[in-house]
């Protein structure tokens, strides 16, 4: 609730510390986008210094005279580009922009609300999550520079300090400290998507008539309270046994460097499994709410309401309990009980049924519809096409006994770009053609939209797919070359994905100039330009600043509503101009 | 071991080492010289195993061997830095020329490279492979850089003086020592033991010999003009 | 502002946040179990007496609290603050005597939780002193009618605290 | 847009599924007594979720392809049968696929990490550290000495800490760098780290096995052809990971004593 009507006048009110929703979403999603485009541009380093290893990268050796001496990229460089390039993938762009973005944007006015339930946690929780990526890029202004241990910083590696190598010491301090904040941020996020799903929801707008995207919020927002309410702690200690000589993740008699480490009776594995725990739940944090923006996109340009609703709800809900119960999967050959192995794999091929039901209920969406070939819609497509294609793989990788196998091999890096990766930036690029013209008032432009989405569809293909064959011929992911082993013919196949990569990136430069002369030249948007039914689309383009106008919709309907033949068109609003109560 | 190959290159060091401060010295200065021997009996050297990197295996015919403790014929020992550790007025300036340090065929040559503190430093990778260079300091500033095959030389330079253990941690047998010395007037013995100090002003010098695993040794010398004190050191070996 | 609400989204919140407090102390209790079984270097730490008389005073303070919501009072409330920053002081006292006999964080892993929980504790009950104040002035402001709403969720919080104190205790005091 | 969608959702499964099934990029040969199995293994998992894979992307695209909206208003249709006979039959196809891939995987499994070690079997203890392995096997004395971390002196070759002042027992052990063992007898490796995390890992030999400081683990192994392949490190150890490696010499039992012999200290 806002605590005035009136909107804020002030710069800073308005823009920067702002209380509103819509001005933090797209806050949110800014910082995703500055987040997304250095990862990418970390990921080209990666992927031009595996295919040639030799070869200086004009100006890197100004950029990073120790780390690449004469521009030539230096192993402890390569690792410390893959750490923060996993970090600020998974952090700030896969659980900001679907989850903290969209969500914030849309679901209050998805829900009927002028606001979140607590509109103070909202700017904090934004800029907390701003502070901790500050603090995740100052790692690389450190003299040793940034961390070398992986976004999932394996104990002892990560706890020991600067004796394990370059990027041990301040960097990876810098890195804990990140993410100890950002859970911070994420849990005031979270907290305020539950409150507000659970208190704002205005007159009729009953639990089942939710849209689905609204749904997914909900079911992330749950995940994630749990999820970063772990490794919150998780990260403490980790500061802890890094500053204070505590030894919680590091076992006695370690040397490392030559040098006895003052440690004692640590365990390794507890840090995996308070990680992993948090981990795992961290990939539906990033998937679900593509989940829901696809089912909720979906139905709207296939004219047709979506396939099984109720089914797609114990689906989702499902998934995010599940998704508890299988953290063990990552750590099969982690020296835990070999027994557990199979306990953790039960679960983690049971969660491939709601996952599988869940897509053949948006393929059998599309069976009959009357689909409309919009760039949004075409994402959705490609998100089923890209989830279906990862989540196959995860077949492989949830059996420990083929596990033993490919497991730390490139498989798995396939495997999860596609179904974390990948699926879930179809569900954000989806999201942002579907919701920019209500964001702005104005339409993206459709031809430059299809020619990014079937650009971006062959290279994600080109990309990801073969990193599948490299890892059934055994090519070890996290490595910074492959020097003069059995890897070394797999290089004509690192060149490939390194070409497909560029060429992936490059496209979005396509997206990239749509955003920006869509934002200042685009068609002027009507309120409902895709005749969908949620109240997202029942208010003008941009939506004025509490939303409703004062008003309070009032929903009688469900949001699925679609492929009537009514004389008011093929779709029912949720909720209809006339019964809308002034106040 | 190839006996040869490190006297020539002791010699080398020898030289260098010893033409720096030569520059500067009057004539009528002195010089101390003697031998670094053992008694007791040594550890035995093992070959190291180099099977890991066969691109560095490949360029040794013979065995490579640890070079923690090389001795020589008499009961000489290889790789002791005799310094003067007091007793001059000054040091002076630090040389401007280079001390060059490599890593080549995965070992440290020279195995002990002694410095003055200020002296430039140039540390090569001639392999084709990529080193580590980690150089365990605790006095000065401790940092551990990778050295790329083609990557230019890495050039620093040590303010304090120390002995430093240098490591390459993705050749774990790869050891070696940067002595960094306050002093111009330093040495470090071949395979036979030897060494001499140059141009030394008469006076009275404490003179310093340190091995990495035997630890040190002083004696007090008074240096006359024209005279070449003899200066013997005698460290006991255990075979553990 | 007429919301259309029946329950209060600030009492929804606090507990939101009491499920992921207890959430986080869950996962702090299991990495304890987990460190008492892979050392053998756990060595237990016996509570300082003044813990206990801690304890009395918090357990005090929800009282007081209670006392203060029903009546309105700011004095009742006012007490409750003080007993909070009481006990504030004497957990850090409790510090200064286990420091004084050589215990500190990086001691043992007994004294690494018992300074980690202390301390996360003694944080989110300085949150707890900050909410009360917030409530306090709203009340002594008195704009539009008590914050009945906020002194619900503020109380709520506070007694979670009181409980969460207990539990610490009960967790620090048991040798396992 | 729809049937160019439609099109390029066609040629990408036909391809990726092509290089699949030509097996241009495809596991090494198998040189391990229990490889058979997980190779088996894999090979079912390929063939079910291969026509899973081909048959949902198809499907995908031929309804995109035939469904676009044509603008003349004709009513839409629904799946047939709804949302019901769909749900059940994949649970029944995915619960009775992975009930099979569970009991036959458990088996195969249970076959490298929880049968009981092969009394005969070589033992060899294995320690990884920054950025190598080192194996030692117990000399003539048949015993191992005692490792002492704070003896480790690699400038002297004393990867384990052995203490050969006062530990007779370590003096002859033999440490290598290179994995050497005799064709077609059981191996029982003992896996600790020195430093940080590290792992195991033979693609030939099928098996996989992370080193977890402060735990000793045991792996086990059969090879039954006498061939050189590379170890190599999956867990992310640092600088050095790319170069972590080392060989796995496979001889005959002939050869292998001889080793055993050459390299006594």
């Amino acid at each position: 609730m806002h605590e005035s009507s009136a909107p804020p006048t002030g710069f800073l009110r308005k823009h920067v510390f702002s209380l509103d929703h819509k001005v933090i979403g797209k806050q949110y999603l800014d910082l995703a986008l500055v987040a997304v485009v250095t990862g990418m541009g970390l990921s080209w380093l990666m992927r031009f210094h595996l295919a040639y290893p030799d070869i200086a990268i004009p100006g890197l050796g100004r950029f990073a005279p120790n780390a690449a001496p004469g521009g030539v990229m230096t192993p402890e460089l390569y690792l410390s580009l893959m750490t923060m390039h996993g970090t600020i993938m998974v952090f700030f762009v896969l659980t900001t922009a679907p989850f903290a973005g969209f969500g914030n944007y849309v679901l209050p006015i998805q829900l009927g609300a002028e606001d979140m339930a607590f509109p103070r946690f909202n700017m904090m929780s934004f800029w907390v999550t701003c502070v901790a990526f500050l603090v995740l890029l100052a790692a690389f202004f450190v003299p040793e520079g940034p961390p070398i241990s992986g976004w999932t910083a394996y104990a002892p590696l990560s706890a020991i300090g600067k004796d394990a190598g370059p990027g041990q010491g301040m960097g990876q301090t810098l890195w804990a400290l990140s993410i100890a904040i950002f859970c911070v941020g994420q849990l005031l996020g979270s907290l305020n998507f539950i409150a507000t799903t659970l208190d704002l929801r205005t007159r009729g707008m009953t639990l089942m008539r939710m849209p689905f995207s609204a749904w997914a919020w909900f079911i992330t927002s749950v995940i994630g309270l749990i999820a970063f309410s772990v490794l919150l702690p998780a990260c403490i200690l980790l500061i802890l046994d890094r500053v204070a000589g505590t030894s919680f993740f590091i076992p006695g008699g370690l040397v490392v460097s030559d040098r006895l480490q003052p440690h004692s009776g640590g365990s390794p594995l507890l840090w995996q499994h308070l990680f992993w725990f948090f981990g795992h739940p961290e990939v539906y944090i990033a998937i679900l709410p593509g989940f829901g923006i696809v089912s909720h996109i979906l139905p709207a340009f296939a004219r047709k309401p979506l396939l099984g609703p109720k089914v797609a709800l114990v689906c989702m809900g499902a998934i995010g309990f599940l998704s508890y119960t299988v953290w063990g999967h990552h750590m099969f050959l982690s020296g835990m009980n070999p027994l557990s192995a199979t306990l953790f794999s039960v679960p983690t091929l049971v969660i491939t049924i709601p996952a599988t039901i869940m897509v053949l209920l948006w393929i059998g969406t599309v069976y009959g519809s009357r689909m409309r070939f919009t760039t949004s819609a075409l994402f959705c497509l490609g998100f089923v096409s890209v989830f279906v294609s990862g989540g196959i793989s995860g077949f492989f990788l949830a059996q420990p006994s083929i596990d033993t196998y490919l497991h730390g091999t490139y498989f798995v890096v396939g495997h999860f770009h596609f179904v974390m990766g990948v699926a879930a930036m179809f569900g954000i690029f989806a999201g942002t053609y579907f919701w920019f013209p209500k964001m702005y008032g104005r339409m993206m432009n459709e031809t430059l939209g299809k020619i990014h989405f079937t650009l971006t569809l062959i290279g994600v293909y080109a990309t990801f797919m073969p990193m599948h064959y490299l890892g059934l011929a055994g090519n070890v992911r996290r490595y910074s070359a492959f020097t003069d082993d059995y890897m070394k013919g797999s290089l004509p196949l690192h060149r490939f994905i390194t070409m497909a990569a560029l060429f992936t990136g490059a496209v979005q430069v396509i997206f990239f100039v749509n955003l920006i002369w869509s934002r200042l030249r685009g068609a002027r948007a009507p309120d409902n330009p895709w005749q969908a039914t949620s109240l997202e689309w029942s208010i003008p383009s941009p939506p004025p600043f509490d939303n409703f106008g004062g008003h309070h919709p009032v929903v009688l309907h469900g949001p699925n509503e679609y492929g009537g033949t009514g004389p008011a068109g093929d779709c029912v609003m949720q909720a209809a101009p006339t019964t809308q109560v002034t106040r | 071991m190839r006996p040869s190959y490190y006297l020539s290159l002791g010699l080398v060091v020898l030289a260098t080492s010893a033409m720096g401060p030569a520059a500067t010295t009057a004539p009528s200065d002195g010089s101390i010289s003697g031998t670094v021997t053992f008694t007791g009996t040594p550890p035995k050297m093992k070959p190291i195993d180099m099977a890991k990197e066969w691109t560095c295996a490949k360029q040794h015919t013979t065995p490579v061997m640890t070079e923690s403790v090389v001795t020589g014929p008499g009961n000489s020992v290889q790789w002791v830095v005799v310094y003067i550790s007091a007793g001059e007025a000054a040091p002076g300036a630090a040389p401007t020329t280079p001390i060059r340090y490599d890593q080549k065929g995965c070992e440290y040559l020279p195995h002990v490279a002694a410095m003055q503190t200020g002296q430039p430093l140039e540390i090569y990778n001639d392999d084709q492979t990529s080193h580590n260079i980690h150089p365990l300091a605790k006095v000065n500033a401790e940092w551990n850089r990778s050295t790329p095959t083609g990557s230019p030389p890495i050039k620093t330079t040590y303010d304090k003086p120390e002995f430093i253990a240098v490591k390459c941690n993705i050749h774990p047998w790869m050891h070696g020592y940067f002595a960094v010395l306050s002093t111009a007037h330093y040495a470090v013995t071949g395979n036979d033991g030897t060494f001499s100090l140059k141009g030394l002003p008469p006076g009275k010098y404490t003179v310093t010999a340190w091995h990495e695993r035997f630890g040190t040794q002083s004696q007090e010398v008074t240096v006359a003009t024209g005279e070449v004190p003899k200066v013997d050191f005698v460290f006991k070996a255990l075979p553990y | 502002m007429a919301t259309l609400k029946l329950t209060s989204p600030a009492r929804t919140g606090v507990w939101i946040g009491i499920a992921t407090i207890t959430m986080s102390f869950t996962a702090y209790t299991s990495a304890m179990v987990v460190r008492q079984g892979s050392g053998a270097d756990w060595q237990h730490v016996a509570l300082p007496r003044i813990l206990y008389v801690n304890t009395l005073l918090l357990l005090l303070s929800s009282g007081t609290l209670e006392a203060g919501r029903r009546r309105l009072s700011v004095a009742w409330l006012s007490i409750t603050m003080a007993l909070g920053l009481l006990f504030i002081a004497g957990q850090v006292l409790a510090w200064r005597e286990l420091a004084s006999l050589g215990v500190y964080l990086a001691t043992n892993p007994a004294s690494d939780f018992f300074y980690i929980f202390t301390a996360l504790h003694g944080l989110h009950l300085l949150g707890g002193i900050v909410a009360l104040g917030y409530v306090m002035v709203r009340l002594r402001v008195s704009r539009g009618g008590p914050p009945l709403a906020a002194l619900s969720a503020a109380s709520l919080y506070w007694h979670f605290m009181a409980v969460l104190w207990l539990y610490l205790l009960l967790v620090l005091a048991t040798r396992l | 847009m729809g049937k160019l969608f439609a099109a390029v959702v066609a040629v990408v499964t036909v391809i990726s599924a092509g290089v699949f099934i030509a097996r241009i990029w495809w596991l090494p040969p198998d040189i391990s007594v229990l490889g058979s199995g997980i190779d088996q293994q894999m090979t079912e998992t390929m063939v079910a979720s291969g026509i899973l894979f081909v048959a949902s992307q198809l499907t995908l695209a031929l309804f995109a392809w035939k469904y676009a909206d044509a603008g003349d208003g004709r009513p839409i249709k629904v799946f047939p049968g709804g949302a019901t006979p769909m749900v059940v039959i994949s649970i029944v196809l995915v619960s009775a696929e992975i009930l099979v891939l569970t009991l036959v995987g458990t088996k195969v499994w249970g076959g490298i990490f929880l049968s009981p070690p092969d009394p005969n079997a070589l033992k060899i203890d294995v320690q990884a550290e920054q950025f190598a392995y080192y194996f030692r096997y117990p000399g003539l004395d048949g015993k191992l000495g005692l490792a002492h971390p704070e003896l480790i002196d690699a400038s002297d070759g004393n990867f384990y800490g052995l203490d050969f002042a006062n530990d007779t027992t370590g003096r002859d052990d033999i440490v290598s760098a290179s994995l050497v063992v005799p064709v077609d007898r059981p191996v029982l490796l003992s896996l600790h780290a020195k430093d940080v995390g590290h792992a195991f890992y033979v693609p030939e030999l099928r098996i996989q096995q992370d080193f977890v400081p402060g735990l000793v683990i045991p792996l086990q192994f059969t090879a039954t052809q006498v061939v050189k392949k590379e170890i190599v490190c999956t867990q992310l150890c640092g600088l050095g990971h790319f170069n972590m490696r080392a060989y796995l010499d496979v001889v005959t039992p002939e050869q292998f004593d001889q080793w055993l012999k050459d390299q006594a200290p």
